[in-house]
């Protein structure tokens, strides 16, 4: 299983039945794939839709129906369009269960950094710092390091996303909750041991007398 | 009753400099014929409202490729290069503005609110040099409405009133932005006679609409 | 011709095409029987329809089709209905070019009192400070006075319904235009004296060298 | 998938004391038999949030004659004597509030705004004990949001998602109120399968739903 596949199933964990769940575009997009059976999950795209499928079959596509990223998609018997102040009403007013967004920083008091890196890339926040204000739950999912750089650090060095922790981080190698009095690392990838996990962290990490391995 | 105009008449309403609202998500629902009219007539120093930059070559990113745009007030720029090469290079100011920020801006500013009592931006830049209110114990930053000399939107069907529907994700900033323009001039898909929209699915009504684009061929 | 008709035919002569018009409740309602021949105007029901027609024909009302007072209307082709925050976006925002609206008191600036009588009529304001805030145009159609007591008066002595004056008084005496200098009396009702409306005008009144008759 | 519920069994949702939201605008839009039910079983102590008390024997006013309500916030009264009376009387405490703002703190309390900013009401009695911003040389009243403990519906069609239609102006408040209560309750007079409503004609997504009451029969 490759790593961006296991943070999509681990992720995929945390959803509920019968809640309302936005996905970031890229990776997290992917955790539509592994809603466990018989879950009702509405997915919300902030683009303007709530319900949407895969892809259409081929010749099938509408330019005037894609998610955030501009790419096809389909949309499921039961579905709603809208106009986006009506998208960020129910982002910003609590009524999203969910949100599952990438990272590139989350520090130790679990705030994230997700849409700039000052003199190199300049994305813009789009969405996310009304999801991270909003969505009740704020999971982030993404890669542990990047090219054995920690991602998860003592304190940001990047514009932060929003003033508010986040709910969970969701990497390849572990799970870690944010909570009042740090970092706690939750779960362990399969075959990945605590030492592995800690060399790629720079935030202290609270260890809980057993960490186990993901259920995936 | 209207006389629908061409893409290159709306194009030439649009003056030198303005403030233009641009209707549309990564391109999905942009009026692309007015745009690329827009293009052709070498328009100028322009400052584009919309959710993003869109690609290059796509939706609003054909006129940061022509050099129309002089500043632009967006959500999003990661997936166009051009942008971010003008930006850094000083050819262009770019503000960016989170997402569900601008849609209210743009919405207060048709709506005669004086302004937008968010809590999107607290403790980041967003929030530098904005007025922060304290309700109930609860900050939230004071963002100012926007409205725009000209709105430029893409629709799905219009009748002969200009009466307007959107069409699934196309939907996004058009509504907002047919309210909160002086000039609104909207591109249809589709043109239908006076009574084909029911009244509940019309979602802007041709009183706000100065001008309609025909139908492409 | 009675005195709410001769005003509803002098209201329906500032009527411009393709202007969109609010009426309100009781009074201003009688304007719409008088467009001018020719001339499109929408007019809006702050209840939530651009749009609407008389009453249906016996055996067609539509207990989800009224106006604001909660009468029975039909829905002209073209019509547009809408939610209360779109209403109110609408009028506040600027979009409605004139509004058309009853009065208790119009005093010397121009200022108007039409939702409450303390300890005598409390009515609510309704819609009508958001329309007298938000309307490009307001006028106000009223009896001229009340049984023999002013309703133009110096200072109003009934709560404002908002700190900005109207744009115009239609009364079955006179027109008047609250102005920055004072109230203009603009024209007479037919085979009515300038003296009869002082009489019954406790403000005081700007008389331009002519006061001509209405047309109506 | 929903269970549909009895009027009744919505009924018994509403705790005495509650804050309660109901749509409509002069009876139009509101959910009939829901408030019949309330009357039946004896409610007391509500807050009341609705556009007006309608007239005696008609929409919320079925409430007042009953003596359910023991507060009311709405924009006008001038149509129902006996909520008149009750207030004179002393019965029943009424708030009044301007109807454009009454719709936009009901829009702010579903969108997590901290609030409303409009010129309407400035000069006014609706000004006492608010706070003026002002906001470039303009003063605006800061209106608090508004949300509820439930709100009860009137919609048109509902599926078996309980996505809801409204229709003509039996809309007005009832799809600001599905986004600003805790429980939400919609009473429809059409339902229709999954799918039968394209997404584009939905105006209240099931998910802001909890409860849907049985069609009438």
């Amino acid at each position: 299983m490759d790593a961006k596949e296991l943070i999509a199933r681990r992720v995929a964990r945390e959803l509920r039945d019968s809640t309302l769940v936005n996905l970031g575009i890229g990776l997290p997009t992917l955790v539509a794939h592994y809603v466990p059976e018989g879950m009702l999950v509405a997915f919300q795209s902030e683009n303007g839709i709530i319900g949407f499928g895969s892809r259409p079959p081929d010749g099938m596509e509408d330019p005037n129906l894609t998610d955030a990223g501009g790419g096809f998609i389909s949309a499921l018997p039961g579905a709603y369009a809208f106009d986006s102040a009506t998208s960020f009403a129910l982002i910003r007013g609590g009524h999203l269960d969910m949100t599952v967004l990438g990272g590139l920083q989350v520090d130790a008091r679990g705030h994230l950094a997700n849409w700039l890196v000052p003199g190199k890339m300049v994305a813009g926040m789009g969405g996310a710092m009304d999801l991270v204000a909003g969505a009740r739950r704020v999971v982030i999912a993404m890669q542990h390091a990047a090219k054995g750089t920690a991602k998860i650090v003592p304190e940001l060095t990047l514009p932060p996303t929003a003033a508010r922790p986040v709910s969970l981080v969701v990497t390849d190698l572990a799970v870690i909750e944010p909570t009042p009095e740090g970092l706690v690392l939750r779960e362990r990838a399969p075959g990945v041991s605590v030492e592995q996990i800690l060399a790629l962290t720079t935030a202290p990490l609270i260890l809980p007398d057993t960490v186990p391995e993901m259920t995936l | 009753m209207r006389k629908a105009i061409s893409a290159e008449q709306a194009a030439a309403m649009v003056p030198d400099g303005a403030s233009v609202m641009v209707g549309g998500f990564m391109g999905v629902g942009s009026p692309h014929r007015v745009l690329a009219a827009l293009v052709a007539r070498g328009a100028r120093g322009l400052t584009v409202i919309g959710n993003d930059t869109s690609r290059a070559g796509h939706g609003i990113g054909v006129l940061i490729d022509a050099g129309c745009v002089a500043r632009c007030i967006v959500s999003h720029i990661g997936l166009n290069p051009v942008t971010q090469q003008k930006l850094i290079a000083g050819e262009m100011e770019v503000e960016l503005v989170p997402q569900g920020t601008l849609a209210e801006r743009i919405r207060a500013g048709g709506a005669g609110l004086g302004g937008v009592l968010t809590p999107t931006g607290i403790g980041t830049v967003v929030q530098d040099g904005k007025q922060v209110v304290t309700i109930d114990g609860r900050d939230f930053l004071l963002e100012k409405p926007l409205r725009a000399d000209v709105a430029l939107l893409h629709c799905y069907e219009a009748d002969y009133y200009a009466n307007l529907t959107y069409r699934l994700t196309a939907q996004n900033f058009n509504p907002l932005m047919a309210m909160a323009a002086d000039l609104v001039i909207a591109e249809p898909d589709e043109v239908v006679p006076i009574g084909v929209i029911p009244p509940d699915h019309v979602r802007t009504p041709g009183v706000l609409v100065t001008h309609l684009v025909k139908r492409p061929h």
